[in-house]
This record gives C-alpha cells, structure tokens and sequence, in this order.
C-alpha cells in the first residue's frame, strides 16, 4: 500500500502510523521531520508548485516500491504556513526484511530535499522574511541513490 | 502564441503575481529567450530575471534546460532551485 | 534523554514516542521490528543474560550518544514469550540534523542483533521447537560500524 | 576453587539447569579446560560441549575467548553464539 499526500494541514503522525501498520510487518522506519525554531524563527512557509509536487512524491514512492521490497509505504508533506515544532515531513516504509525498510527510507527522506518542487520561506521574530536558498549538501547526499 | 507563465517563491513576489497568460513573439525560441523577453518588458521582469542562472524552468510539468525550445508549451513554470523536503 | 529497557511486557510505541518527542526535536528516525509469523510460527522466545543484556544496551546507547548529536535516544528490547506482530524491538533517535538521526538509527539496530546477549528460539505451529542459529550477515551488517 | 556456572539457550536445555555452583580441580587453567571437564563429567555435559568451538563465554559479565585463565573468576556464563536482536 503506498500513501502520499501533500497538505496544508497539520500531520497526524499517530493516525498515519495505525493506517501504515494496518497490515502488520516485520520491520518498519520511520523518518519525522519538524520545523526547527533557530534563530528566532517564528513562521515558515513552504511553497509548492501543487501539480508537480504531487507528482514528484508519487514518482519517488514508486522508485522506492520498485527497488525495495516494501509492504506499505507513507510519504507525506505537509506545505504553507508551519510553526516551529510542526511536522513537515513524515516517512513511513515497512518491510518483511529490516534493511529494505531502512534504505528505503533514507532514500526517501534524501531525495525529497532535491526532487520535489518546494520553496522555503523563513520568518523571524525582529520581522526579517528570507527565501531559503538551495543547499549544496542536499543534491551530494540525494546522488548517492544515482546509480 | 499565447501560454500561460506562474512563477514561484521570489520570482513570484518580484513579479508581483502568480500566474499570467502572455501573448509571445513568434522569435523566442527557447526558454534563455524568453527569460531575457521578460528581463526586457518592465522593471519587475528586470528585477526577477536579472541573473538568468538563478532560474528553473518547468514546461508543462516538466523540468526543462535553457535551450528547451518553447513550441507547443502551455504552460511554463519559472521558479528558484527547490529549498524543500 | 537516553532510555533503555529490556522488558518481558508488550511494548507500547506510543507512550514510547511521546516520552521521547517530549522535548521537541528537528529529525527523529525510527525502527520497529516485529515477530514475523513465517513458516507457521506460532511462538517466539528470547532467551537473555539480564546483567549482560542491560549492560549491552546502555553500551551501545552512550557508543550511539557519543558518536552523534542527540536529542533523545531510546532503546527498547523485548525479552522471553512473544507472538507472531508483537514488537520485539524499539529504536528511536532523535537530532537537531536528519543525517544524524538516520545514521544513528541503523548503526543502533545494526549493533543490536550481534551485540546483545539473546538467544532465540522459535516455536512451531507442528510442535518442532528449534534455537535460531546465529547468521554471518548480522555481524557482516555490524561490523560496517566498527572504525 | 568454587564458582558459578550458568548455562544459558541450548546448554542450559541439554545441561538441564540454568545455573549451578562447582567446585573445580585447580589445574584447570583456562575456558577450554573447563568445557573439556564438563564434557567428562556425565553425559548432559558430554553432549552440550562435544563442539566446543560452538560455545562462547563470559567470566563476570565479560565476554572472553577459549584461553581466558579462571583464576579470580566468581561466575562463568556458557552460551551458543548470540542470535538476538
């Protein structure tokens, strides 16, 4: 069962689990990603290009359910305005074999930071508002899984 | 021919809006000449498209080259590198 | 936050998760392993050495702390009776940085199956009842941990 | 010298006890002295150490190989290689 979903509103991450763990396997990960408040940040924002946001996640689960052998997969990212302490991001994959479940979620968490058309905007508490810039150390890690 | 453009992040707020449908001039061939059309027609194309590298390019959904020829689009994305994930 | 527990009672994931995300943390990556009912498993049991078991998994807890940045690391084992779902294994790692957090996660339930003092023995719904020989994989999987 | 010995997994099963205290002639130097005697004991020990390359050890909590000297040890732990995890 693979699951993805981009939305405004806040992740359940209780709720997802119990849906992802219907099934029972033998070894799930799980990656949870929160907004960090460094720095004074107050609000972050994520932009999304809504159709090829959608499709860049639905192409990602798919690489993974083709190169790993998953009972159940979740992705779900959550866009627009987040506090710090909101769950951005979260990565469910469960396996009969425990190291495909772990690959298969780093490789999804990894390449989410690179291939999904999203654009982050800080807001800081003295009232600075900055559009992240691309970071060098995503794209290093995500071309590992190149090959 | 007439398309429709949607910028994105900061691209968006120094055009001022999300989504514009356009009339192009037939010459504009491929993506690096429609960033330098854009540059040329107001201030706020100058601002946005004032360093052209700084820029991607969607057509119809899909992730495009500067030398992506425009013929047959419908709609082109312009954006910044992605920050997300 | 280190918690470690070697237990006989089910282990419960969600109080698990709250006590650990109490603080609020940037990346938490998770593992779960669960019994696997294959080959008409109907029981299996872990066998430990307490004082070596709980030793084992501090060890390998502060190894874990020492290595990278984190937030909050929790380690839980079941011990003696369990069927075929029921969590056997709890890891979660918590860090300011996804890598970190990743990282930590599979070395934690890499070290686990070869550093820890527990035997298992399976029982069958046909009656044969056999002790899990130990694999090469395991300790090939532990040593990529050991510079 | 007198010291406790626990079995554990499959070596408890054929030796038929979890744990029991022994005393030990003193000649026996090491960890494979020892599995020799207890395999000349009876027969439960014949059995469980007839491959002592199967067996693994810890003198006080500490894991040790086939020449570890028994001198000083208060509890010795006999076990088949850990499967755990």
């Amino acid at each position: 069962m693979i699951r993805v979903a981009v939305q405004a509103a806040a992740i359940d991450v209780g709720a997802e689990l119990d849906l992802h763990d219907a099934g029972g396997h033998g070894a799930s990960a799980s990656f949870v990603g929160r907004v960090r408040g460094d720095g004074g940040l107050v609000e972050l924002f994520l932009e999304h290009h809504p159709v090829m946001t959608e499709a860049g996640l639905g192409d990602l689960a798919h690489a993974a359910a083709d190169r790993w052998q998953l009972g159940a997969l979740t992705l779900i990212h959550r866009v627009e305005a987040m506090a710090p302490g909101d769950t951005i991001v979260l990565v469910l994959a469960s396996s009969p074999h425990r190291s495909e479940a772990l690959a298969a979620c780093e490789f999804l968490i990894d390449r989410l930071k690179t291939d999904v058309m999203l654009w982050k905007r800080e807001t800081f508490g003295d009232g600075r508002v900055t559009w992240v810039e691309a970071r060098e150390g995503d794209a290093v890690r995500a071309e590992r899984w190149a090959r | 021919m007439a398309l429709t453009i949607s910028y994105f992040a900061w691209v968006r707020e120094q055009m001022g809006v999300a989504e514009e449908v356009v009339e192009l001039p037939v010459e504009l061939a491929d993506l690096t000449a429609l960033l330098a059309w854009l540059a040329a027609r107001d201030g706020r194309g100058a601002l946005a498209f004032a360093e052209p590298q700084r820029i991607r390019a969607a057509i119809d959904g899909v992730m495009m080259g500067p030398r992506a020829p425009l013929v047959g689009a419908r709609e082109i994305a312009l954006f910044p590198p992605v920050t997300g994930g």
